[in-house]
C-alpha cells in the first residue's frame, strides 16, 4: 500500500483523508481553494469538497484564526494554513492569548481542535518573510503544541494526529523539502505525534534536529562517518512537548550534543535543549551542548542565506569542536 | 403595548443628546447638549439616527419599524424586563461592595447599562450563542448564567468559571475586541450547519478600533454570517471619550462593510429589545451581519480600580443619571398601571435575597487547589507539564516532610 | 485640455463595467458586464461611484468636479505621463524577462495598473511622502527612484535598495497592510511639524481585509492626518477575487469612519491624476484622510511565481485588455494632436535603451559581502551580533587556512 | 541631588526629562493622557507638555505601533506604553516584522528609535492577561533591545537611554516594583545600558536575574547568608543583548548558577543564559545551571500566583539543589 510522494503530496492526501473522514474538518486560508496554495499543497481538495469545507479567506490572518476558534467552538476542526512563516504575526494575538489559553480559561470545558499549518524556513531563495523559522515564538507559549515533519510519512501522519488532537497544533512544514519524495503508507501504525526518533544511530556524538535540518544532519552523519566518526541523528518531530527523554537517552549514550535548527541560536530551541540536557546528564556530557542555527540577524536576502543557514560544514566544524573537548 | 405612543409631538425626550452627531464632541459638553435637545425635542428628525420606543418619562412612542418587534409584549414581560434589571444592578452593586471589602481582586460595574444589556440578552433565543466582554453581567443574567459564577475570576480563583455551552454564553474574554472573531467563526458554523440559530457578539466604543473588530465585520459580511455585532458605546474606554476612537457615529462603521447599522437608546430596555430582536432575524433569515450601537453610559467606573474623577466632570453623569434605563421603565409601569407597590416591594426583597446569596456564595467559595496549575493547559496532555507537575508535587512534598516553612 | 470633453452624452465607456456595483460577482463575469455596460454606457448615471476622465477610446469626458485638477495640463505633460506608462511598462517586462533569465529570484508586475501608479504619482508633490506596496514600480519611477534600485530585494542581494529619504519613497512592505499605519504615522507627524505636505499610502484590494488597514483608517480619522489611502483595487489578491474580501465597493469603506472615498478609473491616468490631486490637497488644507479606490486590472500573474489560469479565464484579460490605460492614452494623444508619429518613435528608442540599462545593471549588481549579515541588524550595535560576527570571521578564516572547502 | 522615589514615579521623571529636553520625543498609548496612565507613570505629562506630546490614542496596539513607526520614520521619538503585558501580541506583528527589521531592510539608512514600555510581571492580583512575562518572545527577535529596570534609578536612567537609542527598545517595568522607592540622581553617570551589574558579591553561587526578580534574589542571598552560604546577585538589565560577560567572570568565580524569571521556563531567557553560560564555563561549573521561573501554563488566576511565581523557598530550593552538586 505504501506509496513513494513528495511531502507536499503528502499532506495534501492526509488534509483529503481527513475531509473525507470528518464531516467537522475544514481547510482554510489564503488562496487554498481554487488555486490549491501557493504551494499546491492544497491542491484539488475545494473542487473534490466544496467551497463550504475548503474556504478562500479573506486576506486578514487574525480573521482567519479568530474565525477557526469560532468554528471550533462550534465544533469543526479547522486547519488554516498561513501562507508564509513571516505572515503568521497578525494571527499572533488570536494564537497567543486566546487559541493556546481558552481549553485552560475554560477549566477543561472547552477544546479547540485547530491545526495552524506554517510553510517555514529558507533554502528557496524567496525575498524578505517567506524564510523565517519563529517555531521558538509558540513553543514558549503554553497551552500550543508545535510539531515539525521532517519526510512525507511523518508529514502524512503527524498530520492526522495533529487533526486529531484536541489541542491546538502549530504544524510548520519544511517548505524547501515539500519536493523531496519518500514512502507514505495509509494503514501503517504511525509513532505518537511528540515521540523523537532515531534516525541513525551511532556511538560518538548525539545531532537533534527536526523539520528541514534532518535531512542536512543525515547529510552530515554520512560525511563525518567518511572521517570514522559515528553520529548519532534524532529527529525530533515535536518542538512543544520536546521528548527530553529520547535526547537523555541518546545523550547517555554518546556523551556529545549538537542541536541544529534554522532559527536564530539565541532564544531557539537549542537553548532550551541545551539547558535541559545540561540538566539531566550533567555528569555524562564530555563537552557542553553545542548549537547550530542561525545568527541574531533578521533572516538576509537570498543571495546570504547560505551564509546564514547551518549547513554542512558549519555543523561539522559544530561535531569537530564538540569532539574536541 | 402601543397604546401609549400617540401623543407623538410632545417635548419627551432628555435622554438622546447625542444621537445623530458627529460624536467629535462626545462627553465634555455632555450637560449642555443635553439642555438644548430637550428643547427642541419636538424635533423627532434631528436624531435621525436613534431608535427609542421608551422616552426618558417612560412614554411609550411610536416607531414603524421596530414596534412590530414588542407589539406582542405583555404586561408580565414588561415587568419581567424590570426585574431582570433591578436584580442585575442589585448583583453589580453587591459585587463592587464586595470588592471593596477586599472578597474580589476586581469588579467592572455594568451601571448605567442594564437596558442595554437586559433588551439585547432577551432578545436572544436560547438556541442563539453570546459572545460578551468582561462587562456583560446582564447578558449573563438572561442567558441564565449564575451570577456567582461570573465573581470567581474577579476573585482571582479562576479565568472563567462556567461552562460555555450549559447556556450558549461564552467565557468573558478581556483582550478587546478578540471575542467578535470567535462569534463571526461561530456564526459561519451555524450556517454550516443549516441551523437557523444567530450569534451575538457584544464589544464596547473602544473595541471599536481593535483590527479584529474591522476583521470580523470583513469575515462576516463576505461569508454572510448570522451574527449581530452589538455595541455599548457608554462614551468611554477606561479615561478616552468615543472622539478618541472615531469621528463618526460608530453604527455608521457597518455601511462601509455592507450591513446595516442601527444606533438605538442603549437606556431603553424596549428599543434595545426590538432592535435586537430585528437584527437576530435578520440573521436567521440568512440576511447576514448587523451593527447595533447601543448609545448608553458607564455611569460607575471603568473597574474599580479606576478613578473617573480624572478624566471626567460629575454633570455628565447627572445628565444620564436622568435618563437611568431602570427609572424609565419604572415610569413606564407605573402610569401604564402595569406594576403596583406590591410588584415593587416584592422585586425589593427578591433583590435583598440575590445580594445575599452573592455575598455569602463568594465568601464561601473556596481557593483553587495548587494542582490545578497544571490541570487544564492541555486537552490531550504534555510531557513538560508532567514533568513539572512532579516536580511541583516533590517540592511541596518537601516542606510536609520538612514540616517547615 | 476640456476641449474634448464636450461630445457628452456619446456611448464611449467600456471601461467602467463594475463601477457602482455591489462588488459581490466581480470578475467571474466580467466580459458579458463589459458588453452589457458598453451597450447601456450612454446612462452615466449607472455608474455613479466611477471618476473618469478619459474613455478608454480616448476621448477626453468632462467631470464638474474633478477636471479643475487637471485643467492646466499641457500637451508637453500629457505626453509626459504617456511616457512614464511606457518606460514603466518596458522597465516591468524587463524585470519579467530578467527573472525567467534567472537574474531574478521573483517579479510582481504592475501590467496594466500603470495609470493607476502614474497618475497618482505624478499627483505628488516633492515634499511628500510614499508608502508602497511591492508593487509600485510606476510611482517610484515617478518618485525618481533609479528601476534598477527597486530589483535588488528581487533578486536577492537586499530587502530593499534604496534610501526612502533620498525620494520620500518607504521602502517596499511585503507585510501586508502595516505599511497604512506608518503613512498615518508619517502624517500624524506631518501635521505636528505644521508641514503641508501629504502622506499617500498604497495597498491592494486584499489589503483591505487587514486589521492594520482598518486602524490606520480609524487613526488617520481621529487625528485628522493627512494622508491619502490609495487602493489599487486590481480585482485579485493572488488566486482571490474582490468578492471574497468584501461585498461592496471598497472605496465605501472610508465613509464608515468618518472620511471621503472616491472611486476612479484606475486605468485612465488623467482621472487618476486628478482625483490625487484633490485627496493630496485636501490633505494639505487639514481636511484629513481620503481613501480613493483605484479600479483597475492586474494584466499578469500575482508574481512570477503564480499561475493565473489555475483561477481565472482569458476573457476577463481580454476584456480589461481594452481598457488599456497605455492604449487609452496613446489615442487621445493621436485624435487630439497633442503627439505625432516622431514622439512614439523616439520613446520606443527611450524604452529599448532603458531595457538595456536595466539588463546590464542588474547583470552587474554584485552579491552582498557576507559580513552583511551582520550590518545592519541594529543602528547602535548589539554585543550578540558582535560574537557572531567574530566566530563567523573566525570560521570564513578556518577555510583559507585549510585552504580547503 | 538624589532624591528617594518610587519606580513609577522615576520613570515619569524620566519621560518629563526626556520631553523636555527633546522637542522629538512623544508619549503615546491607551490613556496615558489625562489619566496619567493606569500606573500614573505617564501622570501630569499632558498637562505640562499638551496633547500633541502626549498622546491619547485609539485602542489599537497594532495601531499605536505602527502610527509610532511612522512617527519615527518622520524624526520622532515615540514612546508607546502598552497598557499591560497581555495586550502587546496585537501590536506583535508591527513590532517583530516591521519595527525590528527596517533598520536592516533599509541598509542602516533608516533608524527607528522607538521605545516600547511595557508594565509585565504578576504579583499584584490581578485578572488573566495582566501579570504576563513575556520578554523572550522579543529577545529571540533579531532588530529589538529588550531591557528591564529593578530599581528606581535604573528605572530614570534606562529610560534615558532607551529613548536616545537609536534601536527599538522593549521596556519592560515591573509593576509589582512600582510603589518601591530607591534613590535617583539625576546627574549621575548611568551605567550602559546593557550591562549587568553585580548588586551583592558572593563566592558560593550566583544568582542571575532582573527586573521584579532582583528583589526577591536579594532576599534570597540574605537568606542564605544566614544559613552561611555567600550567594552573588547579578542584576542582567538587559535580557536583549544578554551580558554573558558578566555572567561568565561571576559564573568564573562561584561555579554554581541560578536563573531566576517569572516567565515560563521553557523557552525562557533561564535557557538561553544556561546553553551559553554552559558553553562558555564547562570546565568551571560545579553543577547545571539551575532555572527557577514560570511553569508551562497559562498564568494562572490570582490566588494561584503564589504557587505559580518564583519565591524565596523556590530559588533556595534550587540554591540547595545546585550546591548539592
Ligand atoms: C487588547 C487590549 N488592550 C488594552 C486593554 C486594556 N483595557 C481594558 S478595558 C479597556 C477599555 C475598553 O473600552 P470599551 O471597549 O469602550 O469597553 P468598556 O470598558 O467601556 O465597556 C482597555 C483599554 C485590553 N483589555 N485589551
Ligand atoms: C500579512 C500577509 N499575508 C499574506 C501575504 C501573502 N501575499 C502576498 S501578496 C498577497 C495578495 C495581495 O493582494 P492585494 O492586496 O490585492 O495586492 P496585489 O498583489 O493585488 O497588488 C498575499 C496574500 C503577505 N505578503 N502578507
Ligand atoms: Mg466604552
Ligand atoms: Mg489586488
Amino acid at each position: 500500500m505504501a506509496e513513494k510522494m513528495a511531502m507536499a503530496k503528502a499532506i495534501n492526501e492526509s488534509l483529503r483523508r481527513a475531509l473525507d473522514t470528518d464531516p467537522k474538518v475544514l481547510v482554510m486560508g489564503e488562496d487554498v481553494g481554487k488555486l490549491g496554495g501557493v504551494f499546491r499543497v492544497t491542491d484539488g481538495l475545494q473542487k473534490d469538497f466544496g467551497e463550504s469545507r475548503v474556504i478562500d479567506t479573506p486576506l486578514a490572518e487574525s480573521g482567519i484564526v479568530g474565525t477557526a476558534i469560532g468554528l471550533a467552538l462550534r465544533g469543526y476542526r479547522p486547519v488554516v494554513e498561513i501562507q508564509f512563516d513571516g505572515f503568521v504575526f497578525p494571527a499572533y494575538d488570536q494564537i497567543v492569548t486566546q487559541l493556546a489559553k481558552m481549553h485552560a480559561r475554560s477549566l477543561g470545558k472547552v477544546k479547540l481542535p485547530v491545526v495552524i499549518r506554517i510553510p517555514y524556513g529558507g533554502g528557496i531563495g524567496a525575498v524578505e518573510h517567506h524564510s523565517e523559522s519563529p517555531e521558538a515564538l509558540f513553543a514558549h507559549v503554553a497551552g500550543l503544541k508545535v510539531v515539525s515533519p521532517s519526510n512525507s510519512s511523518d508529514a502524512y501522519w503527524m498530520m492526522q494526529q495533529a487533526i486529531q488532537s484536541d489541542d491546538p497544533v502549530i504544524y510548520f512544514e519544511p517548505k524547501r523539502r515539500y519536493w523531496d519524495k519518500g514512502e507514505v503508507d495509509p494503514e501503517a501504525i504511525p509513532a505518537p505525534l511528540h515521540k523523537a526518533r532515531v534516525v541513525r544511530e551511532g556511538t560518538d556524538l548525539t545531532l537533534a534536529a527536526y523539520g528541514p535540518m534532518v535531512k542536512l544532519c543525515r547529510e552530515v552523519a554520512d560525511a563525518a562517518a567518511e572521517e570514522g566518526k559515528s553520529l548519532e541523528v534524532l529527529d525530533l518531530r515535536s518542538v512543544s512537548p520536546l521528548d527530553f527523554d529520547a535526547v537523555q537517552a541518546s545523550v547517555e549514550k554518546t556523551r556529545r550534543l549538537v542541536v541544529v535548527h534554522e532559527a536564530p541560536v539565541f532564544f531557539g530551541s537549542g537553548a532550551e535543549i541545551a539547558a535541559r540536557i545540561t540538566e539531566r546528564c550533567f555528569y555524562h556530557l564530555e563537552a557542553p551542548v553545542l548549537r547550530v542555527g542561525g545568527y541574531h540577524a533578521p533572516y538576509p536576502p537570498a543571495r546570504l542565506e547560505e551564509e546564514y543557514l547551518p549547513d554542512l560544514d558549519r555543523v561539522l566544524d559544530a561535531v569537530d569542536r564538540s569532539l574536541a573537548y | 403595548m402601543t397604546v401609549e405612543s400617540s401623543a407623538a409631538r410632545k417635548p419627551r425626550r432628555t435622554a438622546a443628546g447625542k444621537a445623530g452627531t458627529t460624536g467629535s464632541k462626545t462627553g465634555a459638553t455632555g450637560t449642555k447638549r443635553t439642555t438644548r435637545t430637550t428643547r427642541s425635542a419636538a424635533k423627532k428628525s434631528a436624531e435621525p439616527g436613534l431608535v427609542q420606543l421608551l422616552t426618558p418619562e417612560g412614554e411609550r412612542v411610536e416607531n414603524a419599524e421596530y414596534d412590530a418587534y414588542v407589539a406582542g409584549i405583555t404586561p408580565e414581560e414588561l415587568r419581567g424586563l424590570y426585574r431582570d434589571m433591578v436584580l442585575t444592578r442589585r448583583f453589580d452593586a453587591e459585587a463592587t461592595a464586595l470588592q471593596r471589602q477586599g472578597e474580589l481582586g476586581l469588579w467592572a460595574s455594568l451601571l448605567g447599562q442594564e437596558a442595554a444589556q437586559i433588551g439585547s440578552g432577551r432578545a436572544t433565543r436560547e438556541d442563539d450563542y453570546v459572545f460578551p466582554t468582561y462587562r456583560e453581567h446582564g447578558v449573563a443574567w438572561c442567558r441564565g448564567v449564575d451570577p456567582t459564577n461570573l465573581l470567581g475570576m474577579f476573585r482571582g480563583v479562576n479565568n472563567g468559571g462556567w461552562d460555555p455551552n450549559s447556556n450558549n454564553f461564552h467565557l468573558y474574554t478581556i483582550v478587546i475586541g478578540s471575542q467578535a472573531l470567535h462569534a463571526t467563526g461561530y456564526a459561519m458554523g451555524v450556517a454550516k450547519d443549516g441551523a437557523d440559530s444567530a450569534v451575538i457578539a457584544y464589544f464596547g466604543d473602544g473595541a471599536s478600533s481593535q483590527g479584529d473588530v474591522a476583521e470580523s465585520f470583513t469575515f462576516s459580511a463576505v461569508y454572510n454570517a448570522p451574527v449581530v455585532f452589538f455595541c455599548q458605546n457608554n462614551q468611554w474606554a477606561i479615561s478616552e471619550p468615543t472622539e478618541k476612537q472615531t469621528r463618526v457615529p460608530l453604527y455608521q462603521r457597518a455601511q462601509g462593510y455592507g450591513f446595516p447599522g442601527v444606533r438605538v437608546d442603549g437606556n431603553d430596555v424596549l428599543a434595545c429589545l426590538a432592535v435586537t430582536k430585528w437584527a437576530l432575524e435578520r440573521a436567521r433569515r440568512g440576511e447576514g451581519p448587523t451593527l447595533v450601537e447601543a448609545y448608553t453610559y458607564r455611569m460607575g467606573a471603568h473597574t474599580t480600580s479606576d478613578d473617573p474623577s480624572r478624566y471626567r466632570g460629575d454633570e455628565e453623569r447627572l445628565a444620564w443619571e436622568a435618563k437611568d434605563p431602570i427609572l424609565r421603565l419604572r415610569r413606564h409601569l407605573e402610569s401604564s398601571g402595569h406594576a403596583d407597590e406590591g410588584f415593587f416591594a416584592e422585586l425589593e426583597a427578591e433583590s435583598e435575597t440575590l445580594g445575599k446569596r452573592v455575598r455569602e456564595a463568594v465568601r464561601a467559595m473556596p481557593d483553587p487547589d495548587h494542582f490545578a496549575l497544571f490541570e487544564h493547559a492541555y486537552a490531550d496532555g504534555h510531557a513538560l507539564v508532567d514533568e513539572e507537575r512532579a516536580q511541583f508535587a516533590a517540592y511541596q512534598a518537601s516542606f510536609a516532610e520538612e514540616g517547615g516553612h
